[in-house]
């Protein structure tokens, strides 16, 4: 826990669509961090939330799904308009291992498409099992196909690849194939399918979680899940972690700090 | 009382540091890890009676010396919370409750329910510099002080102690009006209310805009207000703002606080921070002759 | 006003900055030489009517973001001191006098023969937090404030500026009472009222015992402080506490200040920082398309 | 005037009787810094003063004479007693040259001391002219002989080596020998006179100046000279800057910051 160096304002650059959803914004200014590491991204006047950097480097980005105000109001930001950031915070994917596989479901290939990239440069052979919703909605498709690795479709409503969700993909790839690690990014069900794979299996998995944030910086205590913090202990955690807690997949916290089921 | 320990309105502490209210204590959990780590004592989340979101994000800033944090009293509601308190029992160390409230009788009901859950005492909030009708809108005046100090007490057998706010020009007469109306102990110091503005957005960068300082920033000041209250008050004091060595706390006990809370130093040095100042301590002790901390309580003022 | 030009009171400035009183004003020559450093404006030393040595060392301590210090308002008296101002004027730009006393009569009196000098204006010290019976000790209620800025009003025709505590539960009260009693500004903030204790020595460490807290620490104090007095008083406002950086006098000018002073930041940095706050406002400037400082003032409030 | 780390508290090792005036005292603690550099040594309950470090190292120590009730408070401090030290500060000498002369006065040998060790040790052929009221004031004098420098005594009363004043037996040495540097630290009026020297005979010099010392971090002003801050310009200025200092030798500072003759 550095002593951070607080918010930073940078211009917006460009603003991409991804899919129907999902935006990319680029930034001015340079962000070095590791794959799987977020921001605090500060839309002035109207809410601060967690994003994965989805492009680590100059003109560094996130990619985000509009799903409420924040993010709504990010998405009508023009380029020249400002926002801030602060981070890099938490701790990322640690990229280990000849065979990897990778999986992504819904927006966890923001946080995962560097990891990707980073994997086949560092001369591993990889399987990426990317899923979505439907077809229009699989995220980052163009660049994992570029990195070189090799790509897995799936969606749920069997719209392109196999029908069914990743977990099931990644079931069949941890049956026939030989990994040294899995690496995780998605819906919490999601992550839970996979840790159970990884028990049975014996594949080493790093999985990123996510929580309702205030502070970022490990002192709210709202991030908490059985005493770890996301904020500052994860966002990635290691399968020896994510086995012993004991709300994963069942309860996270309002911004009230009451207890709320995870659907 | 030898080494380490102390004594503090009666509730026995193996160490005098105590993590502070407001941080890693939304959930029982931590609070039994930040025991772990070795704090002598727990305090929980101020909480109320009905749950509240606190102000929208941002709601920290970093600075170079410490954070201003405008968290606006976030918490599930007492009955709610209960719940993190039973699990927080589980550390093995006095568990103090926070409350907060709009009135006297609306805190005395909190902290009557907090008590239910088996607190070894209440700290009442009485001092958060930037929630609107709370804190220390209400825990300015000597006269309110020494009400609701009156009517906590007449509510709960616990020791009460009141959380004084440092933005007043004079912390002694809250004090002396918490002593008044019969608090246990005197915390001190809450956040000074602070702000930042970020130029190349052209505002405030916290959603509430107004928000308190806390860690090395304010030391100084705390360690002043704790002296100050020395003087004055015959009841404990429990001295907070900026301990993040065991110099800092030193320089509390000195000026006559019989323990330390830490809330910032857990942001800048991990929960790992509270065994550090204790040994810290300790080694001091060793290196110039102290058999307990209560024999190094006040000397400043010889 | 274009560029980092700014009138204050009808005082023409060539940039916002000015040196804060009790820094490198006990002599003429050395506020010449921090106006050629690049201030845009001097304050001298606090000066009252007799002689006095101020406090006895120790009297400064220093922290890791920020100085503690006890004075004590040591001072040749306006008699002697009248030559180091006459001299100050040689650093062309305006010198403005800072001036105590124990009551309106006498603060009245040390303004009048510091106007007497050909200052620009006279900053009264109604917020030192260490020298008994002076400053804070009489600067703390809104109706001694309003009294004493009616007196020297009545005796100089100089712009009389009140330097505000922030030692209280309402430094706007404090800036609403200097507006009605005539002032034509206000400066804020003075010092924090602080302390440090060796505890090798188990003793405070002033001299004095209490101090006054300035640099990196007391900033979010103050922008706070300029930006509630922003909403509520309509006269200038001289921004002080903490000011090292450009991105520091920026966040001062959005709360509302028209100028800043910087004292601390000439022990951390040198007198060279003025020209690098300077510089860094006029590139901010233009990499954010404003024109003058004017401006920004107070946008931080939109 | 970087940021210091504050007080720190050293307790005494030994207190050694150097004149009938004058004290070394020795702290359990270790100080780097160059000859001529000072630390505010604070005698808890008494007074704060600046002292030159006349012992820099290991079990550093100061050599001060008893002329007020800070220095008969430390004087009379047991071993094992402890007293506050912040420091060091200022600009010390700086070593230059093969041919060195170096004139002490009264306390002045307590700043030079380690001058002295040090351009031998550099390998320079070292005059030092050692002055005192009478023989017995004579400071540090065997530490000098041990050095390996060339010792020229005076006293003023005659009691050893040549009667009168160090700027009269530097007078002569400069007259005789080829200096490439004079360095000085003692009374005013001494510097006054080998400034005059200087400037005659074309050897720069360099000097330790005296003001009364509030802060020691160049802010209060206490310690001007014509704008120059003794303690954190000084206290060692060249001649170039000696030269033009109008004050040098007439006026100082009282406490309340009022002008007093120079004696
Ligand atoms: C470590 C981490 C990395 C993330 N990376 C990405 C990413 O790369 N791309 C992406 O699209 N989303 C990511 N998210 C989720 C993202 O933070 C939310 O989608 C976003 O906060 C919604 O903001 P809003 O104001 O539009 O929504 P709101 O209308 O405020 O809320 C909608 C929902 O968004 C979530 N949310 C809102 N605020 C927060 C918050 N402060 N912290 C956590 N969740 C919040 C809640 O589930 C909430 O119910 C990440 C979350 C975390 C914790
Ligand atoms: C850079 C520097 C280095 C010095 N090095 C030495 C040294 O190595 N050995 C030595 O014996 N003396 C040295 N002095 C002088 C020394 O500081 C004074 O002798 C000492 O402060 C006297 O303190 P006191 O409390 O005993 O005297 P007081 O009774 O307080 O005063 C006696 C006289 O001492 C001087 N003095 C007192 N306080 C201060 C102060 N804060 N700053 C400057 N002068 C003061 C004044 O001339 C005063 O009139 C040095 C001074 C300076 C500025
Ligand atoms: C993020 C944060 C949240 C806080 N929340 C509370 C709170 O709910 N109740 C309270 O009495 N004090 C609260 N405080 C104040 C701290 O308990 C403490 O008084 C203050 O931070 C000074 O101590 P420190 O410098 O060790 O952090 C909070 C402080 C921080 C930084
Ligand atoms: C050594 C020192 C002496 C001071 N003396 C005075 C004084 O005489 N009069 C006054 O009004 N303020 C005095 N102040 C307060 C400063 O003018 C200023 O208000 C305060 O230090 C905050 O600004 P800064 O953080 O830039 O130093 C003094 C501050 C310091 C550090
Ligand atoms: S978001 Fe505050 S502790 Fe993680
Ligand atoms: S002693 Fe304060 S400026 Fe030198």
């Amino acid at each position: 826990m550095p002593i951070g160096s607080g918010i930073r304002a940078f211009a917006i650059t460009e603003q991409v669509d991804e899919t129907p959803t999902i935006r990319t914004v680029r930034l001015d200014g340079s962000m070095h961090a590791q794959p799987g590491q977020f921001v605090m991204v500060w839309v002035p006047g109207k809410d601060e939330f967690p994003m994965s950097i989805s492009y680590p480097g100059e003109r560094f980005g996130i990619t985000y799904k509009v799903v409420g105000e924040g993010t709504r109001h990010l998405s009508i930001m023009k380029p020249g308009e400002r926002i801030g950031i602060r981070g890099p915070y938490g701790k990322g994917y640690s990229i280990e291992g000849r065979n990897i596989l990778i999986v992504a479901g819904g927006t966890g290939m923001a946080a995962l498409a560097p990891m990707v990239e980073q994997a086949v440069a560092s001369g591993a052979s990889v399987d990426v099992v990317l899923g979505a919703r439907t077809q229009s909605e699989l995220l980052l498709r163009k660049r994992c196909e570029r990195s070189g690795a090799t790509l897995h479709i799936t969606t749920d409503d069997g719209s392109d690849g196999s029908k069914g969700f990743t977990t099931d993909k990644a079931r069949v790839l941890l049956e026939v194939g030989v990994y040294d690690m899995m690496y995780a990014c998605g819906p919490e069900r999601m992550i839970v399918g996979l840790l159970q794979l990884s028990r049975t299996t014996g594949v080493p998995m790093q999985a990123s979680l996510e929580r309702y944030m205030k502070c970022g910086i490990g002192i709210c205590d709202s991030c908490a899940i059985d005493g770890k913090h996301v904020c500052v202990d994860g966002p990635v955690f290691s399968h020896e972690v994510l086995s012993k807690l004991s709300e994963l997949g069942r309860t996270r916290m309002s911004p009230s700090g009451g207890r709320i089921p995870i659907d | 009382m030898t080494g380490l320990e102390v004594d503090i309105a009666g509730i026995r502490m193996r160490n005098p540091t105590m993590l502070a209210s407001g941080i890693l204590n939304e959930t029982g959990r931590s609070m039994v890890d930040v025991a772990k780590a070795g704090a002598g004592a727990v305090v929980t989340k101020s909480v109320g009676l009905e749950p509240r979101e606190g102000h929208p994000n941002p709601c920290i800033v970093e600075l170079k010396c410490g954070l201003i944090n405008a968290m606006g009293l976030p918490n599930p509601g007492i009955d709610a919370y209960l719940e993190e308190v039973a699990f927080a029992q589980n550390g093995g160390v006095p568990v103090i409750g926070s409350v907060f409230g709009g009135s006297e009788e609306e805190i005395a009901e909190v902290a009557k329910r907090m008590a239910s859950a088996g607190v070894a005492a209440v700290e009442l909030n009485l001092s958060c510099p930037h929630a609107e009708g709370l804190g220390a809108e209400i825990g300015s005046t000597p006269d309110r002080v020494k009400r609701i100090c009156g009517a906590v007490k007449a509510s709960v057998e616990v020791p009460v102690f009141a959380k004084l706010t440092p933005n007043t020009s004079s912390i002694v007469s809250l004090a002396s009006a918490a002593e008044e109306g019969g608090a246990d102990g005197v915390v001190a110091i809450n956040t000074l209310r602070a702000m930042a503005i970020c130029p190349e957005l052209g505002r405030p960068i916290l959603s509430n805009r107004f928000g308190g300082l806390s860690g090395e920033a304010v030391r100084a000041v705390g360690v002043r207000c704790v002296y100050e209250i020395f003087d004055t008050v015959t009841v404990p004091i429990i001295g907070v703002g900026g301990v993040t060595t065991s110099k800092d706390a030193l320089e509390y006990i000195m000026a006559g606080a019989t323990a330390v809370q830490m809330g910032t130093a857990v942001w800048s040095d991990g929960p790992g921070v509270f065994s550090d100042v204790c040994d810290g301590i300790g080694k001091f002790m060793n290196a110039n002759g102290y058999e307990s901390v209560e024999e190094m309580k006040g000397i400043a003022h010889r």
